[in-house]
């Protein structure tokens, strides 16, 4: 995913291939945040926050595009700070049209679009903690500082050059900086935002379980654009990273339904799109390094240790993190970083690590923790701020009647008679 | 008249209908609603929990007919509907004060 | 768009990458008419109608398409007329499989393919004007007379190498060809018709915001095929136009939030996506020449003006122009396309014009008027013949009965017990 | 499809337009199946049975990547047999990630991946014959054992260098390997599991049109990559293919819409969908040899014949094929295989055949009767042994309750209050 | 006191609903059903078969109010909801013994 | 016997039922309906426009019970649904002639 990644033959022409893939993968991202996570998280919840939840999905897509151009892309990857990167491209004002990026063979604009998709999709994951009750200026507050103050700093370490790039970590599609800081993030918000009226009594079966199969395997398709789009080029690299991101999918798809299966006597839809997403998710560091056999067990390992990891943070820890945000996005990815360096070579098809496995392992953990510790910290800092700002959560009579009309003015299903 | 108000399982509906053309009975109105009574609802799974639907899809029928044809009826519904199950269901009668034909405005049995 | 604007080292031999790259971008542009256009449009009308909706735009691609290939295409596309193209490609028996198009490094069957899917979706974007109350059979006539009347001769004048791409105007992807034809024959088509029964007493909110949204959010990605697409080849242009696309898209949909936020205290989720729709139509034109700082000014502009264009048509107009075909699409394009001058210098990253400003902006305004004098003029000449061959409207009955089951039917929500 | 057909200049090294292209290919090749082919047939049943038909698809597809990955594939595709691989890519352990598949200019795993998404969705069209009735563990014990004594052999046959391939068959993206056998497969499953309780009579219309039709909207743009990415090459035969599949689907679905309208005086949209289908599913054994004109042809005869083909299945055979997978894909893909000789030649733009004409259209039919027969035969063992062992029908009170409850402990539809 | 069940056609609940705000009745509830009657259902078209519908979208309305009031509100009714066509609905007036509002607890007519 | 007709806000009704299980009323069927009333319905947001919904979304309850249990139930009710808005909803109560149980054919307080 960093430009060194993809350094393979960097030249000072725009390769037309490299672009073709680059800009096809930048279309599959976005889908995967509209209308493909919009989808999944909608149709959890109940059918009075179905709108409410579609609304803020395209809110958060957009002010983390704007914001994006403003200053985030070039806070991410200009320069060469440890910490953060440097002012020399905000409003994206730093070279004419057909500039290449640095150390690709692709366009600087189409670079700037690709990565602006991971930008968008990282603080729209979040959103699945604060459903059903939060308002919807904190979500715009929140979501814009939490760009700026969270994913930018974060992807810089380990995309754009950082301490941790330095350090030799590897996060090949965003295992640490989409899936880890998305997850924390979303425990504790949830946490602060307290539980949805009557939690967990008032909990109800999603509202529309055909809606979240389309969502998720709209995600599965645009995962493909995620990860072999990290490869930044139209080569073997990216072939390999589609085909383990597919076999990790299927595997873990299967797995959640066997548990499910043996716990219920009956494998549910819900259960199974819920494997795909946590296949996905755990794949994603992943995805460059791993074979084809290193995936199965990983797609494997993913709903074992996720479908886990729900059940603790729902009734062991009983934060109404709503729709599982940490316990599948934040586990699987943090799952998936920390065990590449033992599943890289095995079988054949991985890709060399930065490090002996034991060492590499050290980094990985290294980057896990101080990314979970700062997307806490800072993430706790920016809901408190944003609550005196505006307030947090719609009062208790809105969440009953449901943020589509109390919010938005709408109301979701109309019989139309 | 009477008006008969009877709660069925869903997928009854077909032998209900026919059940009750077959004694001459023509006109009845359904809605779907969702019932609660000694069926206890049932439990559906969602991420590693189960949750309880307390109500269950019910279909109720409405028909509207001279108290002479009521007794009839009421065990056309009862046979057509039965499944020996719990939540098959319940029959109400209810007393029928006057009856109108919007089309044409003619009242009593002859509007049935 | 115009093969002379992709003309950057046309060679005799295919270019792999711009093929890749065209087939994906036409991929993407039907996508936009199936299903996205048809779920957009299917969610903002009433409940029995939503089928009829589909259906429409089923039959307006299918119809577009044969005719494309029967003469269509030819009358676009070959020939160096003024007014209009040749015959020689009629049923594209114009060359071998392996032909390449001249000026391009694509071979024409998928140029042929590509320019397909903008035929295929002019015609259905009028679909929004006429819905819940036309016959099923003018759709058809309207649309295949207004295809080869309207759009293949505007078609041809700015794309083909007609009088207005000779007098040098600017039109990307369309801000003239697709939506000022389409926005301007909708409210010719919507004016001749009369409006729905009891309008706009009658007027319902849609009956499912969700399938709105799901439809816009389609047509987001799909749109990065039709304006990066029509640069004609996976280059720097390409990846500029998409960064471009979607900076509008975002910037206008935070605008029209902010709108309504304003004006209602409440910000929709179909207010949003229309400043979604409003925001790419207006880049489309202008995608190919402003930089990034370019493209947000106009998404700003874009919702500002669309805004209060649909109120004009609805309220001061009262015109049952019933989806805002002209308010969004048709003041979108016409917006883009005059501003387009202005900002290609704003900034960065833009495009050279063929004239200087000033000149520029007067080519600009010429082609808006006459393309929109064109398709009004024949729009209503094409209605009145449809009225007298099958006539245009279902009867007052069956179109309060609902268009789904008086035309087609069929019912559009089955409890299913 | 074949290596052969691609070798087109085949080098030692990737061609990045190639596998940018093929990459492209597959993910809208498994968006096909997720979750394109789900909506098609989860709005064909009945509420109460929506989710099971996504869970089936979700399955299927599952089941059907692992066993690709480990053994599937190189039963495909390796070695030189006449009736099967050999054992050389068991768990894809066949070579490194940078390998290319030989006769093509893309990498092992690219082709590897494209390849899958065949597999996942020739199984997972079979559902349409045994939906609303069957156990879901059969569904999984036919769909795998299927997959390896039929598709894999079959597939093998005619795209791995097996007999058929040797005597010079045509099947440019899979008429016989894909339609042909899920097609008589699904007519031999439907017939041993006995009709849904109470059929024909209990036989409902579609109860979600509006789903049918965004499944096969999806469908029909998943179809670009299934039928052009069979050139496995970004070139003019990609970009043909593409062109006569858009040509045939349209042309279909008019077709259809006019017998419709012809025999009921209306034509309704779940028609006008299985149409597309129908020229979908025609057009995919010929796409790559029809030019444009036959195309056109190939659609119109594809709904003409189809059409009465699910009548007779329906009607006259009286076999519960539920949602036609013999009379629209089965039918539709022979009809492609055995008309392609004699439309080849027609008008500019085809490819040449193997053989002569009459020769071309012998080894065709030979093909089709082969595959026919050796799907009957096969399915019909699998079946019986699936029931022996999981027994193939949920007892009738499930089936009337509908088998998203009964199976998997959900509900389609939650009105959320 | 009375409870008027009326069914009509669904388009013309706006009518209704206006016709007996017009004669000062202000409160009515609304439901969605289905109707079986002399009106025997419509086809439906599915690949090349015709399959009957036989129950089709009617509303019910239900109207509590003073005895003295019915006769308005039944002609009110018909009125606004008759469009001559087979199908129209039925009206049906049931005794109704008290009424409670919710929100005061209120009894009686001063509850409607 | 008598029948009581409860329209409720629709968030009530896990209240409500849990108030009629308290005091041993176990049997209960609900409907979705759409009320107008007091409360005048609200207004939705559609392009620059504000649209009226007239009716707004409400539960019917529908309980067959002994005479002897009616006023107890309708104060349960009463309490539970109570939120002291506009829109509270009302609780009528008709005559039951007779009840029967499909199942078991049981007629009469038995079949309750
Ligand atoms: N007291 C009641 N008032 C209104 N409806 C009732 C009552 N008791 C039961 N019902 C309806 O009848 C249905 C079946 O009743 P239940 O007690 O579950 O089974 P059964 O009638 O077979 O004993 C319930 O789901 C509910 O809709
Ligand atoms: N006996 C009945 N009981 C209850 N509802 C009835 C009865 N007869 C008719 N209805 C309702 O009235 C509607 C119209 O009745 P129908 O006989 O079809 O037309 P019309 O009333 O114009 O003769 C039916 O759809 C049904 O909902
Ligand atoms: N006369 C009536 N007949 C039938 N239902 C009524 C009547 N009046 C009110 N309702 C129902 O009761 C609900 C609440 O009534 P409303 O007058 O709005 O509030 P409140 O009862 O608190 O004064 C309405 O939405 C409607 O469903």
């Amino acid at each position: 995913m960093t430009a060194k990644q993809a350094n393979q033959g960097a030249t000072t022409v725009i390769n037309g291939s490299d672009t073709a893939w680059l800009m096809t993968a930048t279309v599959l991202v976005l889908l995967m945040t509209l209308p493909a996570l919009a989808l999944f998280y909608g149709g959890l919840v109940q059918a009075k926050n179905i709108l409410s939840v579609l609304v803020q999905c395209c809110a958060v897509a957009c002010v983390a595009s704007v914001l994006w151009f403003v200053c985030g892309y070039s806070l991410t990857y200009s320069g060469n700070g440890a910490w953060l990167g440097d002012l020399s491209a905000v409003f994206l004002q730093n070279g004419n049209r057909t500039m290449l990026h640095a150390g690709t063979n692709i366009p600087e604009s189409v670079f700037v679009m690709f990565q602006m998709t991971f930008a968008v999709i990282t603080p729209a994951l979040i959103i699945g903690a604060y459903v059903e009750r939060i308002r919807f200026s904190a979500v715009l507050w929140i979501s814009a500082l939490w760009l700026l103050i969270v994913y930018v700093p974060v992807a810089h370490w380990v995309w754009g050059g950082g301490w941790l790039a330095k350090a030799g970590v590897i996060d090949f599609a965003g295992g640490i900086v989409v899936h880890v800081t998305a997850g924390v993030s979303a425990l504790v918000i949830a946490w602060t935002l307290k539980p949805r009226v009557d939690f967990p009594k008032s909990v109800r079966p999603p509202h529309a379980p055909w809606m979240v199969m389309v969502g998720a395997s709209l995600l599965w398709v645009g995962w493909f654009g995620f990860n072999a789009g990290s490869a930044l080029a139209a080569n073997a690299d990216a072939g390999m990273a589609m085909l383990t991101t597919h076999l990790s999918a299927a595997t873990a798809t299967l797995v959640w339904m066997a548990i499910e299966w043996m716990s219920f006597g009956k494998p549910s839809l819900v259960g199974a799109v819920t494997g795909t997403i946590a296949g996905l998710a755990t794949i994603t560091p992943a995805a460059g390094n791993v074979g084809p056999l290193g995936a199965v067990v990983l797609g494997a390992a993913a709903s074992l240790v996720c479908y886990g990891a729900v059940h603790v943070v729902k009734r062991v820890m009983v934060v109404d993190d709503a729709l599982d945000v940490l316990g599948v996005h934040g586990v699987g990815g943090a799952l998936g970083t920390l065990a590449l360096p033992f599943l890289a070579g095995l079988g054949v098809g991985g890709a060399a690590l930065h490090h002996p496995v034991g060492t590499q392992f050290l980094v990985q953990a290294e980057g896990v923790v101080a990314v979970a510790v700062w997307s806490a910290v800072a993430t706790f800092v920016i809901t408190k701020v944003t609550g005196m700002i505006v307030g947090l959560r719609v009062d208790r009579d809105h969440e009953i009647q449901g943020l589509d009309f109390s919010s938005h003015g709408e109301t979701g299903y109309h019989s139309g008679r | 008249m009477k008006l008969i108000v009877a709660i069925i399982q869903p997928h009854r509906l077909d032998a209900v209908r026919e059940a009750l053309t077959a004694i001459g009975v023509e006109g009845m109105t359904v809605s779907e609603v969702r019932g609660y009574g000694r069926q206890k609802g049932h439990t559906e799974i969602y991420r590693g929990a189960e949750y309880t639907i307390a109500f269950l899809p019910k279909l109720k029928l409405e028909v509207a007919l001279p108290s002479a044809r009521v007794e009839d009826a009421v065990a056309a519904i009862t046979k057509a509907a039965r499944t020996g199950k719990i939540g098959d269901g319940k029959i109400f009668t209810l007393d029928l004060e006057s009856v109108l034909r919007v089309r044409t405005g003619e009242i009593g049995e002859s509007a049935l």
